[in-house]
């Protein structure tokens, strides 16, 4: 990809990163599931403690297809997700919690690799996801993402999100807000 | 500590400061979790020679491991020297466990050792020891009773403890419903990989006497309903289940439960399920038609609820194990495996394990619900007056009778009542009382006994 | 636990223990909070009919409601069943508060119930209770006593508290001069919409008794005196005060606080202020003179402090309500309210309202030095060593006379003593010993009371 | 506007975020007051709990103007701040805490429909405010920001700032530091 | 520097600089030991609480040559570091933390006064280092640095790093992992 | 509390309690922490006149600062009056702390006051205190015993605390080795600028143990000696150590650590060292040199190790000071000082400096692991069953015997040993028990004294 376009494409992936995580944040809840393909899918493997061996071997994060996860979903889960919420009687969420989704170190994979004018890219970045709720419930959960966007017309969807955080005990009482 | 004015059976309240203060859990961690079985693992978590597990009893650390003779062990995963976390990996391999800190070796191997977690290499033992070091006092603590129960493993610290078969009791046929293969076979699941563990805010009796068979809480679940996750399909978050679901409780021994009156296996009623997924509608009425098949004569016994103090378990939607770790009085550490038939086809592994994540742990659309409600309920009760205020489990209070269909077990007919909640509450009191084992189990008389509250026989 | 080795009136020093010990502060818990009239909130936050809004009482949330009769309500925010905290919104409006958990239903009709907060619905009631659960008795727990003094709301656990106006007794007197209407009318003031909210790490008695009256700690706040808010424009945070202003405490009661000496109302100077903003400056002379007119013949009498234990206001600049709440022995949650008249003109009310928010609260140029101070010298408290040296109240000990011009207050004719600091650990020393309220308010003898240490009558 | 320019405004805008945040870390306040205009109005309103209705009236945040907030000021008060600081006698900032202001999300508002060389902006963006002073005390402040930017010569200069934190409950002894 | 030359810096430093996170992240230490120089000076020094007049003078943190400091070293040193946590018996790292690497507000000092092709950056940063390892420790350092970069072939390598972190009582249990 | 119950010194064994329980961490800060010698700092911390630099005692806060007559003075940095925090900066100059609260001003100004930190302002004095203030007894609170030790100063709470000679006893003589000149003058070292300060959640027992000569635990180090930071280059962490290393403790003081065999000064042998940095190579074979010449004639003590209860020293390899402040039951915050020949050329300074920090620290590669052990055993011995099982310390038991080269000394031949271990366990006790100074410095007969298991002697 020459310069210049590698260029724009940042510049335009992060705009559309806070767009995203504005949507979240600010509890738009339908529109934020516009930026996603019906095709998505969406995961967030499980961590675990083992000897440095099986860190090089990679298998850290339980990602085979049958293995538990926090999340291992497509779209219509996520929807049902938003609907929960939207029955004002979800009480992990009612009253709803307040979130911060902190979005940085956004790359492009392999950018110089890519042609000028890609239809499909890999977004890796880190992320600080904050959660308030009552009156002083604190939680934060940080990692890292691997999204994969696909070009739609004069926009972008996300057709696959590998979310890895750095927990393996999950240090939040419930995963009920969207990350 | 005076126990009795703490829980209240026959009147079916409870204090709230069972609760909340540090005082009565940490003689909770003494009389109920040094004493009781606890759930530790499934077997195929250390399928092979040499694999390690660890997991906790209570608040310790425990190490589930697979000796060189394919004998599984449970381990006090704490060095005997000067008290370091043994092993620091939630899984791996090994028959040596060595100590990061002064290298005191414990071993599980047969060849090498009598008694597995021996302690075996000790640096310096000649030189520095003068071969004075005693140690095979010094192995690692096993746990005193270990069972491998259809590939669930179970364990106690205390060797006078009930055996595991007279602990659970009747409650046994219960949990082969969830452990027995869906076409009847005995034993035949497995764990999925991967155990979820979270923390949440809540002491650790509210799950566990939630999921003794809490039906009365199903309101808090209309969110979930609402929006749908029926595997057939709609609204709801479960298929339909037969008739004849019930409430029943073993008040001698703490366990408790939702399932379905005792039947013949034939007249078991099996609606469809999961029409969502084909597949797994298939394999599961297919399995059905198995299980009625090699049963027929027997009779059906199905149910999910809580083995005291601290395991609860579903036989069905979902098909998982629950353990409720106490990790101080306000908190629970949360394990959950979900289970599943080991020799079903990869798809029908795959898509009920989805349904079962949608419904269950930190990210269930149903568990989210009851997660909050635990800690909302541990919290307002810790209030300099809030504390003041016992809890209500009245719900059918004085209406129980005795379920001859079902060992041990006492009912009332329905599924929505507290007599679970009483029944564990009752044994709480027991074990925290102090009493043995001799006195836990019945075998000798008890001085002001607390009977479990019943319905008053009609004078004919 | 002895409570008259922790605080030595007559030679007026406390123990550091009762700033930082676990044990005490949970006795308070019992002994203050569970008996004490608390500030719970203001009507103007309850304002129709089924508005609710939700406070604290020590550390015990509350429901502050207001029914279909107009009736204001003071309820605890904890379900009777299992301890659920029942309405989890800060704010809202119903007349039935549903549990999340098992939807036990408390209600707030008067046409449904007899008490405010009375069990009305328990799904299965008839079917799964029987009809047996004695709802009666199954109700919200209301506040034993409840008053609505001139918009403020306070209210009491304890059945056998001495009346609110007995309990505040001459302290009456200047909190009608922050509640009424600056043109002399009773009441006729309200909250500005929103309570700031924050918690800080020091012990609750720290605020308690610094805004009792603690002059001394003047020299804390040069920097705010330095860089400016003064509302005339100019140095200092303030306009400058009439003279006569004096600490004057009430040593039955535990109140006290800074005010003017009464005198006449035409006596009672009146400088212009907040002369940086003409329209309030004219706003608050116009109705000086109201005030003045109004009330010509009477005595004027104004004053801020403490009402024992944990409430404390400004009758001026800035004029607020400031609530303690105890959240462990090293934390309190402070609760900010503003005052205003209710009908002062909306930028009349933005200008005081723009002063108070840069004086007060956590982001206020004044309030920010204390809060950091409390937190230290809590902190410092709590070291070994540290903990065995007690405080020092001696400033003006002994130098205290009534004051026949304010009913049952001493003073020493300045602001700046500790007078009142002893006043109000008398009065807390008392609560804590386990005083009843005959004895709290001397309507009995008390053996070994310690009387408050006067000047020395001297010999003519 | 054309792409072109959106890219090169993006990244203008972010650097002045950066470098926004610099001067106040670095305590180089008054720079920092340099960049906020003399009309400037600077709010951070209070959050509560309410139920769904509620959040979807868009009444969770007190907005109103004669609502209480944690700061409700105009430029005159934000010097009084550092005027206070710099007495070396503030107590709740003497010795100074130690900040870093982590802002991410930078998202420029309808970028698309803004002309080619706009004059104002609206700046939508995360943050992460932590502050460490003393031994040991901490205290973070997430949540999202809203500024609005005017040209001022080759410069900008913010004259609106509100921000949105997600706490109820302030779980900080106090606001001292400027965020 | 010309304007458009100046965003493609800044959108090019932005790329290293998450890059580099994302090696450390994932355990690519040898790859990530390749971004810096051989004549590397890595310094995090320690901080103190003075009085204002300290902090006037520019003294808070400890920087003279002889100071202790948190990390005071060079490449080799660094180099020892990942040889210590690859030989799988490094207890503090083993099992290995799990650490995230936000890097936020990346500022490259005096930009207008670079040449068009500048050889040497200062590039300042805000970060979050949020470390997680075992069942559920936890640590978070937060602050910021100054990185000094220099132009290697088609690409960039840290020269210079210095670190500030906003504690003065670490409260971490150990610096076993990198920043 | 029953202190023989939990510490066994014949049988070498001690209960976990006494690293978790926080009734037991109390009694350690009355019994230990207020009364023992602890080490506060450098008096190059406070070089100049009226230069303070704050520190602590076990949980509390205390200001070291110089006079203006030049004399160093350790002070409870808790204002008298209501126990601010009074000096918030770590380091700084002044000769007046005036408190932030109130304006409580203490000199220590020897013009003004007879005792530093006396309290001379007190605003109002005349007019709100009517001068009736005791200030001469509400000056800080000084350390009861100072010292002044070749730079090193040390304090105690207790002015019935033995002599610090006599405290340190035998064990002066290796920290002598650390802090006098490498070219044999007596004191002549400095610490560097910067002290490291962290937060480990062990118990700060671990570490004062460990550091006393636990050569068990080297193992623990392989990772660093594979990676290799030895300054003479190659693997391993420091340079070879001379012959005769073994680990030597004094019983009846508590001290201990690992040093080398008393010789005279001409035999011991000076390998080359820093081999990496030829500077600081020839700098300290200069030095040493030196150090052989002057003292020649006389004995080369050399150690290191733990000075009771809580400050760790290394003479060499890293020449080190690290203080284990105690800061809850299970929690540990270290203090890390830098030695160094004050006048080192800077570029040995700085090599040295380079190594030190490498090696030791919370980033030292060598100090990470022992954090990480610590901690993990602390945690590990927190659980419910773990908790019953004691610490082993058996290694060497019965194996030691008086060393007459080093005056009150034990030894056994070995470094590897669990000798010091037991050493510091039983003074432990001695202090815990609540024994007096006489009692302790064994001026008066002991009944039931523990005696230190001694090997047997042999029958001739
Ligand atoms: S603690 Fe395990 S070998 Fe020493
Ligand atoms: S806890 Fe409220 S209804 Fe059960
Ligand atoms: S607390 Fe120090 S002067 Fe009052
Ligand atoms: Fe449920
Ligand atoms: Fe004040
Ligand atoms: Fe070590």
């Amino acid at each position: 990809m020459k310069r210049e376009n590698a260029v724009a494409l940042r510049s335009e992936i992060a705009d559309f990163m806070s767009l995203e995580a504005e949507l979240v944040d600010t509890r738009r809840f339908e529109e934020w599931l516009g930026l996603f393909s019906e095709d998505l899918h969406y995961r967030m493997p499980m961590a675990r403690n083992l000897a440095h061996q099986g860190i090089r071997a990679g298998v850290e994060y339980l990602s085979e297809p049958l293995d538990v996860s926090w999340f291992d979903e497509g779209k219509e889960t996520l929807k049902t997700r938003v609907a929960q919420i939207r029955t004002g009687v979800h009480w992990a969420e009612e009253p709803l919690s307040r979130t911060a989704h902190l979005v940085t170190n956004i790359r492009i994979v392999d950018l110089d690799g890519l042609p000028d004018d890609p239809t499909e890219i890999q977004v890796n970045s880190k992320f600080l996801v904050y959660r308030n709720r009552n009156a002083d419930e604190e939680d934060t959960l940080i990692g890292r993402r691997e999204d994969h966007l696909r070009r739609v017309g004069g926009s972008w969807q996300i057709f696959r999100r590998t979310v890895y955080i750095c927990q393996t005990v999950l240090l939040a009482r419930n995963l009920s807000f969207l990350v | 500590m005076d126990i009795r004015s703490l829980v209240d059976i026959a009147n079916g309240t409870a204090s709230r400061e069972i609760f909340v203060e540090d005082k009565i859990y940490r003689r909770e961690l003494e009389q109920i979790f040094a004493r009781s079985w606890l759930f530790v693992g499934h077997e195929s978590q250390v399928a092979n020679k040499d694999d390690f597990y660890v997991s906790r009893m209570g608040e310790d650390s425990v190490i589930l491991t697979r000796d060189r003779q394919d004998k599984i062990h449970v381990l006090l995963n704490s060095c005997r020297h000067r008290g370091m976390k043994l092993c620091r990996y939630d899984e791996g391999n090994t028959r040596l466990f060595s100590c990061p800190y002064h290298a005191w070796g414990y071993s599980t191997d047969g060849n090498l050792v009598e008694t597995p977690g021996e302690l075996v290499g000790v640096p310096g033992y000649e030189k520095y020891y003068h071969s004075e070091l005693q140690k095979k006092e010094w192995g690692l603590i096993k746990a005193a009773q270990m069972v491998n129960y259809k590939g669930t493993i179970w364990a106690t610290w205390d060797p006078n403890a009930a055996s595991f078969e007279d602990y659970l009791g009747g409650m046994r046929l219960w949990l082969d419903s969830a452990l027995d293969h869906r076409d009847g076979r005995e034993g035949g699941s497995t764990v999925l990989v991967g155990v979820q563990k979270w923390r949440t805010n809540c002491n650790w009796k509210f799950p566990a006497t939630n999921f003794i068979g809490d039906a009365a809480h199903a309101v808090s679940h209309v969110s979930v309903n609402l929006a749908g996750i029926n595997p057939s399909g709609g609204k709801g978050r479960r298929d339909q289940r037969a008739s004849g679901h019930a409430a029943f409780g073993w008040p001698d021994l703490g366990h408790g439960g939702l399932g379905f009156l005792p039947r013949s296996e034939e007249e078991f009623p099996r609606e469809p399920s999961f029409q969502r997924y084909p597949v797994v509608s298939e394999y599961l009425a297919e399995m059905a038609a198995k299980h009625k098949e090699r049963r027929k004569g027997g009779t059906h016994y199905q149910g999910k609820g809580t083995i005291f103090p601290n395991m609860s378990f579903h036989e069905d939607q979902p098909r998982t194990i629950i353990v409720h770790h106490p990790n101080g009085p306000t908190q629970t550490e949360f394990w959950r495996y979900y289970l599943i038939d080991s020799d079903a086809p990869e798809e029908v592994k795959d898509k009920l394990r989805h349904y079962y994540m949608t419904y269950s742990g930190p990210a269930g659309m149903t568990e989210q619900d009851d997660l909050e409600n635990w800690t909302s309920a541990t919290q307002a009760s810790l209030g300099g007056v809030a504390r003041n205020y016992p809890y209500n489990y009245q719900q059918g209070l004085g209406h129980s009778e005795v379920c001859d269909l079902l060992p041990g077990a006492v009912w009332c007919g329905e599924t929505v009542t507290e007599q679970n909640q009483l029944v564990w509450l009752k044994r709480w009191a027991e074990f925290m009382e102090g009493r043995n084992w001799d006195e836990l189990m019945r075998r000798v008389p008890i001085r002001n006994d607390v009977p479990f509250p019943m319905k008053a026989k009609e004078i004919a």
